[in-house]
């Protein structure tokens, strides 16, 4: 247990609220709601996982609520105009592939800095899925595309499952491959890296194309909720994927990657904005206490945390 | 008319449109853009992308570029005050299409009627569950972002009216305006109250989002769970067709567009306007309930 | 086997000042983005002719300054190697906070309000990341949310909105008067810049900002304390806020929790595209001047030629990549003669020793 | 060294150009199989920037590099480790957040045969095999932003003999090494040149050059100007021919010690790196304080500098108590400070030179009236350390990030100089520095106490600590164990303290 906490120090405020809120509701311990939570925390948490890299790369890319709408809108005018369903969500994944290879492109062969980069093409994506649209909504009525949020294999809805892979796949290339202690060199220090003859311009790339993707796929989780796709979706997207990853203490310097901790992070958020809605608490009141309660979980953190030795090295990457 | 005449002869009229992202305001734009060329007036259009501050400034740019009368469908309407105020400063008159006014001094405005909308919803919904057979008591409501004066005028119109039904509104949770979090709102009302049998949407996008997480959890939005939406936006209509929503409150943007033009011309030959609400200054535009019995009629 | 060289040249005398002379590369840093905006202004006369109009140039300018106030406090948020997110709520807050002041004791009090509001949220900021060490990035995200909360909270009933008959006040002036043609928001931007400068190009607070930016753990065994910077360039983002505000508020007269979504993008990538870097250490605020400048320009432009605004993003982006990948082709051919190597490849002569 | 033994690397007419400055020009040099070649220079002579081109970092604008019959072109890092050069940088290049064994290996990290995942028992197995060739114990699991600037070279040298190059080049290795760590590294580069290998050594310390080096090439402001045997060649020819004149020795002379006690320790304690400590310095007085890497001689000169806090002791500074809570405190009581770590606590990369110097004392280039910065001021101060420490810069606003080490080292010895009054706290004032800046340098040191100031100093170049210090004092595991004055000075008495546990204690005189 003290392992656990350790490790994941966001387990204890989620315990605390999971707590608040069994005492103080009681549809928040039911079976339906529980499901509720994990799967909207499944969902974000996907992005999440590779904004995790991407974080412990020392990098952000803030494009990726834009490749949401656009992979919607691929996925669903393809659906329309006959293209088969499993082929129209591979193009989606591919979309987002694409938009993840020009960040990449354009930080690494271009040298703009990925902030700039990847707000450029928050912007072009947005604007490619609007005027591609035209703003009309592309409506579809797919069982294909629903399985992805409807299904259950196992019982287990689908969505759970993928993050549960999603999660086990990005531990394991953390952790266990040399691709995910590249990203951590390149976060912890992007010269050394270059120094130590790692290909550093491949690296970003590839998480940058790791991020598009994983966009795309959220974006097909959300047209499969709701059976379309427009240029207005995933508004905003790109906060709640890093808050998730920042909330579960991946360093926003770069180097370090927290996978569980992202994971418990996507968890939290959920819990507490579900729990304020089983609450019925007015929308002016659900913000100041999302974002208290982020800033209370994160000093928590903080002040736990031991002030570790100055690094001899540290390059900071914007 | 001459084609060589002077410039200035031609009317021109500067439409500000909220955002033309939205389907809604691109049938208003066209309502408005087609009655200004069929007088052979002059056509200029700003778009506020949903922003408050490109709103002043564009619809102050139009008066700047010397229009002779401004119509405005405000993306803030707390907002109209700095650019009525340049207008009559230019004697320029203006028209305020929708949203609402924000109670500063425009020629006139043509609204739909939202209260009345919301009331519509709730009777059709009343009426609904009790043709489903269904015997429970409790409805819920998603409103759109809180600073929208109309959706709340909507919201507060269902709720007067549901409740003097009989009904009680256990839930009343905001979805911001958007599909992604209506359905997300949608579910969290499913766990805490499996049992309501209406919701009330104070848009399409986050209604028929909430019909497709009640279908999602295994439900009908039209026989066990009644969901009514407002503006019947293509997908609404759609999806009614399909059962996959039980009915919307229908506004017509176009015929709203058309409307301001005329009021324009009234009010650029200072002949007297006719108001449906002389106080606020307001002319209503009607809505309409639109379901499955009706959905065919709506183009 | 020794070999001396014969060919030795005279020690290089030490103390000879060599013509210091700026690189092209430092010149750019400062005034690249001046020069990209200054070329657009001399194209854009070509494309749109209305662009020159009096009216215009004063609207143009006029709705840039609340963005470049802020944008001048965040460059030293940003030269210290942090960054406010919060802005956004900032202003939002800020802007309800002032009409309610207003209403109540008119225009002083709105004013005072405007500067007591945003010092409060930068001071919040700053006990948050200097007391409980919580790292900007986060501790600004959720104080996002936190002001953006506060000011629903206090506008529950409808936006706060300056009433139509307050249309001769003082107040109403700040966003509207214009002073011998020039806006005053702007005037007041410019004061504001002005000051920005002396304070950071001239100041100790200012060199300690950028020393600390560059490099906090040197900074400490030079005497400058963490603490104080970031108390320092918060509270400065909150102060930009709070005069960004009143030049705001005064032209749109009203505001609510969701005024201007999504400021805080804009304001770092302001800040960014005029060639601060992200990493702290190295600041120009007269390139944030110039790309608040550019982007304005460049959307009155686009605006005014009717340009659907699904393809305004487009253009837009392009332009930051634009505008950056200058900056980040410099340095990427910083590598020693790379760069030079590149044009001989383009012109098709070879300088490299290597294919000799 | 066998003359006839092949040539593995030839390197011919190399120009490199920096923006406003020629680094090397038209430069000559090869090195053998079975041969330790050393390459000295003064600070800023080309030698790192010579280096750099071997490893792939930087690009040659004239000149060719053959290794054996091939010629060499690398574009980039990778190209340098595949044709088998290993390069050990001057400046580290290491990844904080990750371990020493994943730092040593980054790159190469072996992989699991089953589970196709990193194997970390292998790893960490080859990391530890590595150190224990080099005679020291290092866990490879710990993460590398907890070590101290001495482990962290020996993870750098860790890294470059993992590659297993035909070529390994070292670029001042035993900058930050202690002298048994210095021992055992040379034992390491004649294994190497044993195995048949051909080693590139860069090196200030001349005696480490004549124990290991077989030849030697000389370097002045980015030319060749020697190349011979280093059986040949004297310690003062070698001097002369790299900074063209003679240059004297580091000797103390005495005399300037005073009475008054301006620094007073009496049993202080800091966390678990200092215990119970207590040392005098008196106005003009120069003390030195030796001991091995980790012994606590950083805590000590933080603890005086106010960046660590006491728990248990006092101190004064020229009777009166002495607290200082922040280095700010310290500065304004007058005590200047020089930090061991050159890049990453000392400079400030994006700053001036000008900036750099003035850093600390920015109330003193002020204008009056106005308290606006006065560059003219500020530039006056540049120019008198300019002089003072002929530090080689363009000019004044030259960002101190393109400054040789050895230049870089000068400005913060200047800024360390700005609080100006009482008391200097030096870690390491020479490190890195070359053999006519070093003697400017002790110079500078000498003439400071002449007008009275007491000299703290931190040095782990026992020829510099013995030789400019008036009196050492010897640390081990935070603990005095040896206070050494006049003819008990010597580096027997200075290793034996530190190494084996004998305490010597001299009588103190006055
Ligand atoms: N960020 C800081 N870190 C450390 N010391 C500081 C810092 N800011 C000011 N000081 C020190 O605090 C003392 C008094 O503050 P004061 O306001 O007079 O600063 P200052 O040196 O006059 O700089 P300025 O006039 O630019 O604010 C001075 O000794 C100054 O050096
Ligand atoms: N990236 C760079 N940009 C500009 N000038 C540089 C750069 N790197 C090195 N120089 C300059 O090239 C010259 C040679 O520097 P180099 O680092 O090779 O010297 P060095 O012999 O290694 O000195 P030291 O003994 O101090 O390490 C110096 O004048 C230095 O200022
Ligand atoms: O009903 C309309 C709403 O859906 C749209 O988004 O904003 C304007 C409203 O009138
Ligand atoms: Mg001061
Ligand atoms: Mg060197």
């Amino acid at each position: 247990m003290t392992g656990l906490l350790r490790r994941a120090p966001l387990a204890l405020p989620l315990l605390g609220v999971a707590v608040a809120l069994a005492l103080t509701t009681d549809s928040f311990l039911t079976g339906g709601n529980l499901e509720n939570v994990l799967v909207a925390a499944a969902i974000v948490a996907i992005p999440g996982l590779a904004m995790t890299l991407c974080l412990a790369m020392g990098e952000f890319d803030l494009s990726i609520g834009s490749t949401v709408s656009l992979a919607g809108v691929v996925c669903c005018s393809a659906i329309i105009d006959g293209v088969p369903a499993p082929l129209a969500m591979l193009l989606a994944l591919a979309a987002g592939a694409l938009v993840g290879l020009a960040n990449g492109l354009v930080v690494t062969k271009l040298g703009v800095t990925p902030f700039i980069a990847t707000l450029a093409t928050l912007v072009i994506v947005r604007g490619l899925s609007l005027a591609y649209t035209d703003g009309h909504d592309q409506i579809v009525s797919s069982a294909t595309l629903k399985y992805l949020v409807g299904g259950r294999p196992l019982g287990v809805p689908m969505p759970i499952l993928l993050a549960v892979v999603a999660g086990a796949l990005a531990w394991w290339t953390v952790n266990r491959t040399r691709f995910g202690r590249w990203v951590c060199a390149v976060g912890s220090h992007r010269e050394a890296a270059r120094v130590s003859g790692l290909p550093v311009d491949r690296i970003r790339i590839a998480v940058y194309v790791l991020v598009g993707m994983s966009g795309g796929l959220w974006g097909l989780l959300i047209s499969s909720q709701l059976q379309k796709g427009n240029g207005q979706l995933g508004l905003g997207f790109e906060l709640d994927a890093i808050t998730v990853v920042v909330l579960g203490g991946t360093a926003l310097l770069g180097g370090r990657a927290s996978v569980l901790g992202t994971v418990l992070g996507a968890v939290l958020i959920e819990t507490i904005r579900n729990g304020l809605n089983l609450l019925n608490t007015p929308p002016a009141y659900q913000r100041i206490s999302v974002g208290l309660l982020l800033v209370t979980a994160l000093a928590l953190l903080a002040l736990r945390r031991t002030p570790a030795p100055a690094p001899a090295v540290r390059e900071v990457t914007a | 008319t001459d084609p060589n005449a002077p410039k200035d002869d031609k009317v021109v009229v500067g439409f500000s449109v909220y955002d033309m992202q939205y389907e809604f305001f691109q049938k208003m734009e066209k309502g408005t853009r087609e009655a200004v060329t069929a007088k052979g007036w002059e056509f200029k259009l700003h778009d506020e992308k949903s922003d408050e501050n490109e709103m002043v400034t564009g619809a102050q740019a139009l008066i700047d570029s010397g229009v002779d009368v401004l119509i405005i469908s405000p993306f803030k309407p707390s907002a109209l005050g700095p650019i009525i105020a340049k207008a009559k400063a230019k004697g320029v008159p203006v028209i305020v299409d929708d949203i609402g006014g924000g109670g500063a001094p425009y020629d006139a405005i043509v609204i739909s009627d939202n209260s009345g909308g919301g009331k519509l919803a709730a009777e059709y919904m009343a009426k609904q569950i009790a043709a489903n057979g269904k015997t429970g008591k409790n409805v819920a409501s998603i409103t759109c972002e809180p600073s929208a004066v109309y959706a709340a005028r909507r919201n507060a119109g269902f709720k007067e009216a549901i409740e003097k039904a009989g009904f009680k509104v256990v839930a009343e949770l905001s979805g911001n305006s958007k599909a992604e979090e209506g359905y997300k709102v949608m579910k969290d009302i499913l766990a805490k109250n499996p049992d309501v049998a209406g919701v009330f949407a104070c848009n399409d996008p986050m209604g028929v989002a909430a019909a497709n997480a009640i279908k999602d959890a295994g439900k009908s939005p039209v026989k066990d769970i009644v969901a009514v939406g407002f503006n019947a936006d293509p997908e609404a209509l759609t999806a009614i067709k399909a059962d996959g929503l039980a009915a919307t409150v229908a506004q017509d943007p176009t015929a709203m567009g058309a409307l301001t033009v005329k009021l324009a011309e009234q009010a650029l030959n200072k002949t007297a306007i006719t108001f449906d609400n002389a106080a606020e200054r307001e002319v209503y535009n009607p809505v309409q309930l639109i379901s499955k019995d009706n959905v065919d009629t709506v183009k | 086997m020794t070999t001396t060289d014969t060919r030795t040249a005279a020690p290089e005398p030490v103390l000879a000042d060599r013509a210091e002379r700026p690189s092209l590369g430092r010149l750019w840093d400062t005034w690249g983005i001046t020069a990209i905006l200054l070329l657009l202004l001399a194209l854009t006369p070509l494309v749109a002719p209305g662009f020159l109009q009096l009216e215009n140039l004063q609207s143009v300018l006029r709705e840039s300054a609340y963005l470049g106030i802020v944008a001048a406090g965040m460059t030293f948020a940003i030269a210290a190697g942090a960054f406010d997110l919060s802005v956004g709520g900032q202003l939002a807050l800020v802007s309800v906070v002032t009409l309610l002041a207003y209403g109540a004791g008119g225009t002083p009090a709105a004013v005072g309000a405007a500067i007591a509001t945003g010092l409060a949220c930068g001071l919040v900021n700053a006990g948050l990341i200097t007391k409980l060490r919580v790292p900007p990035f986060v501790a600004t995200l959720g104080t996002l949310f936190v002001f953006r909360g506060v000011a629903y909270i206090l506008t529950q009933d409808g936006p706060q909105t300056l009433p139509y008959d307050q249309i001769g006040s003082p107040f109403v002036k700040i966003g509207g008067l214009n002073v011998a043609g020039v806006p005053l928001p702007f005037v007041i931007m410019l004061v504001v810049y002005a000051a920005a400068w002396v304070l950071l190009r001239r100041t100790a607070t200012g060199r300690r900002v950028l020393a600390y930016g560059s490099s906090p753990a040197a900074a400490r065994f030079c005497g400058i304390s963490a603490g104080r910077i970031q108390l320092f360039v918060f509270a400065l983002v909150g102060l930009s806020v709070g005069i960004a505000a009143l030049t705001y508020i005064t032209r749109v007269w009203t505001a609510d929790g969701s005024a201007q979504d999504g400021f805080e993008l804009k304001v770092i990538a302001a800040v960014v595209l005029g060639g601060t870097s992200l990493k702290g250490g190295k600041a120009t605020l007269i390139g944030t001047f110039s790309a608040v400048l550019l982007v304005s320009v460049l959307n009155d432009v686009l605006v005014g030629q009717g340009v659907p605004s699904a393809y305004q993003r487009i253009v837009l982006g392009c332009v930051l990549i634009v505008a950056l990948t200058v900056d980040g082709l410099r340095t990427r051919f910083a590598v020693p003669g790379s760069l030079r190597r590149a044009v001989a490849g383009l012109a098709g002569r070879s300088t490299d020793p290597d294919s000799a | 060294m066998p003359a006839e033994s092949p040539v593995l690397l030839h390197v011919d007419r190399l120009t490199v150009e920096f923006p406003g400055v020629r680094a090397l020009d038209g430069v000559h040099f090869d090195v053998r199989a079975g041969e330790v070649h050393a390459l000295v220079g003064e600070n800023g002579a080309g030698k790192s920037t010579l280096l750099k081109v071997l490893g792939g970092l930087h690009r040659p604008a004239a000149g060719e590099i053959r290794l054996g019959e091939r010629r060499y072109r690398p574009r980039r890092p990778a190209d340098a480790l595949h044709a088998g050069i290993a390069v050990i940088y001057q400046e580290f290049n290491l990844y904080p957040d990750l371990t020493v064994a994943e730092n040593v290996f980054s790159g190469r990290e072996p992989y699991h045969r089953l589970t196709r995942g990193i194997d970390y028992a292998e790893l960490n197995r080859r990391t530890a095999q590595l150190f224990g060739t080099l005679g020291v114990h290092l866990d490879p699991a710990r993460t590398v932003g907890s070590l101290t600037v001495s482990e962290q070279q020996l993870v750098e040298i860790a890294k470059a003999l993992s590659v297993d190059g035909r070529i390994i080049v070292m670029d001042e290795p035993t900058a930050a090494l202690s002298a048994d760590e210095v021992t055992r590294l040379l034992d390491v580069v004649r294994r190497l040149r044993a195995e048949g290998r051909g080693v590139v050594y860069v090196s200030h310390r001349l005696d480490e050059v004549f124990a290991v080096a077989d030849r030697v090439t000389v370097l002045r402001d980015g030319r060749h100007v020697h190349t011979g045997d280093l059986a040949e060649t004297s310690q003062e020819d070698l001097v002369r021919l790299m900074v063209g004149r003679d240059v004297s020795a580091a000797t103390r002379r005495t005399g300037a010690v005073r009475d008054d006690v301006v620094l007073d320790l009496d049993q202080v304690s800091a966390g678990r790196q200092l215990r119970e400590v207590s040392l005098r310095v008196r106005a003009g007085e120069i003390v030195g304080i030796g001991g091995v890497a980790g012994a606590g001689q950083p805590e000590l000169s933080q603890v005086v500098f106010g960046a660590l806090g006491v728990d248990t002791g006092a101190m004064t500074l020229d009777g009166r108590t002495y607290r200082p809570s922040t280095p700010a405190d310290a500065m304004a009581a007058g005590v200047g400070f020089l930090h061991e770590d050159r890049k990453s606590s000392g400079i400030l990369p994006d700053l001036s030179v000008r900036d750099n110097l003035t850093v600390s004392v920015l109330h003193r280039v002020r204008a009056a009236l106005t308290r606006l910065l006065s560059p003219a001021a500020q530039t006056a101060v540049f120019a008198e350390h300019r002089q003072r420490l002929a530090i080689r810069a363009t000019g004044p606003g030259q960002l101190i990030g393109q400054l040789s080490g050895g230049n870089q080292q000068k400005v913060l010895f200047g800024r360390a100089l700005a609080p100006g009054g009482r008391l200097l706290v030096l870690n390491e004032p020479t490190r890195g520095v070359d053999i006519g800046a070093k003697m400017e340098i002790h110079q500078l040191i000498d003439e400071v106490t002449a007008a009275g100031t007491a000299v703290l100093m931190i040095s782990s170049d026992l020829p510099e600590l013995l030789g400019v210090s008036d009196r050492v004092y010897v640390l081990a595991a935070g603990r005095i164990v040896g206070h050494l004055t006049g003819d008990d000075r010597t580096e027997e008495n200075v290793i034996a303290c530190a190494t084996t546990g004998r305490r010597v204690f001299s009588e103190v005189a006055a």
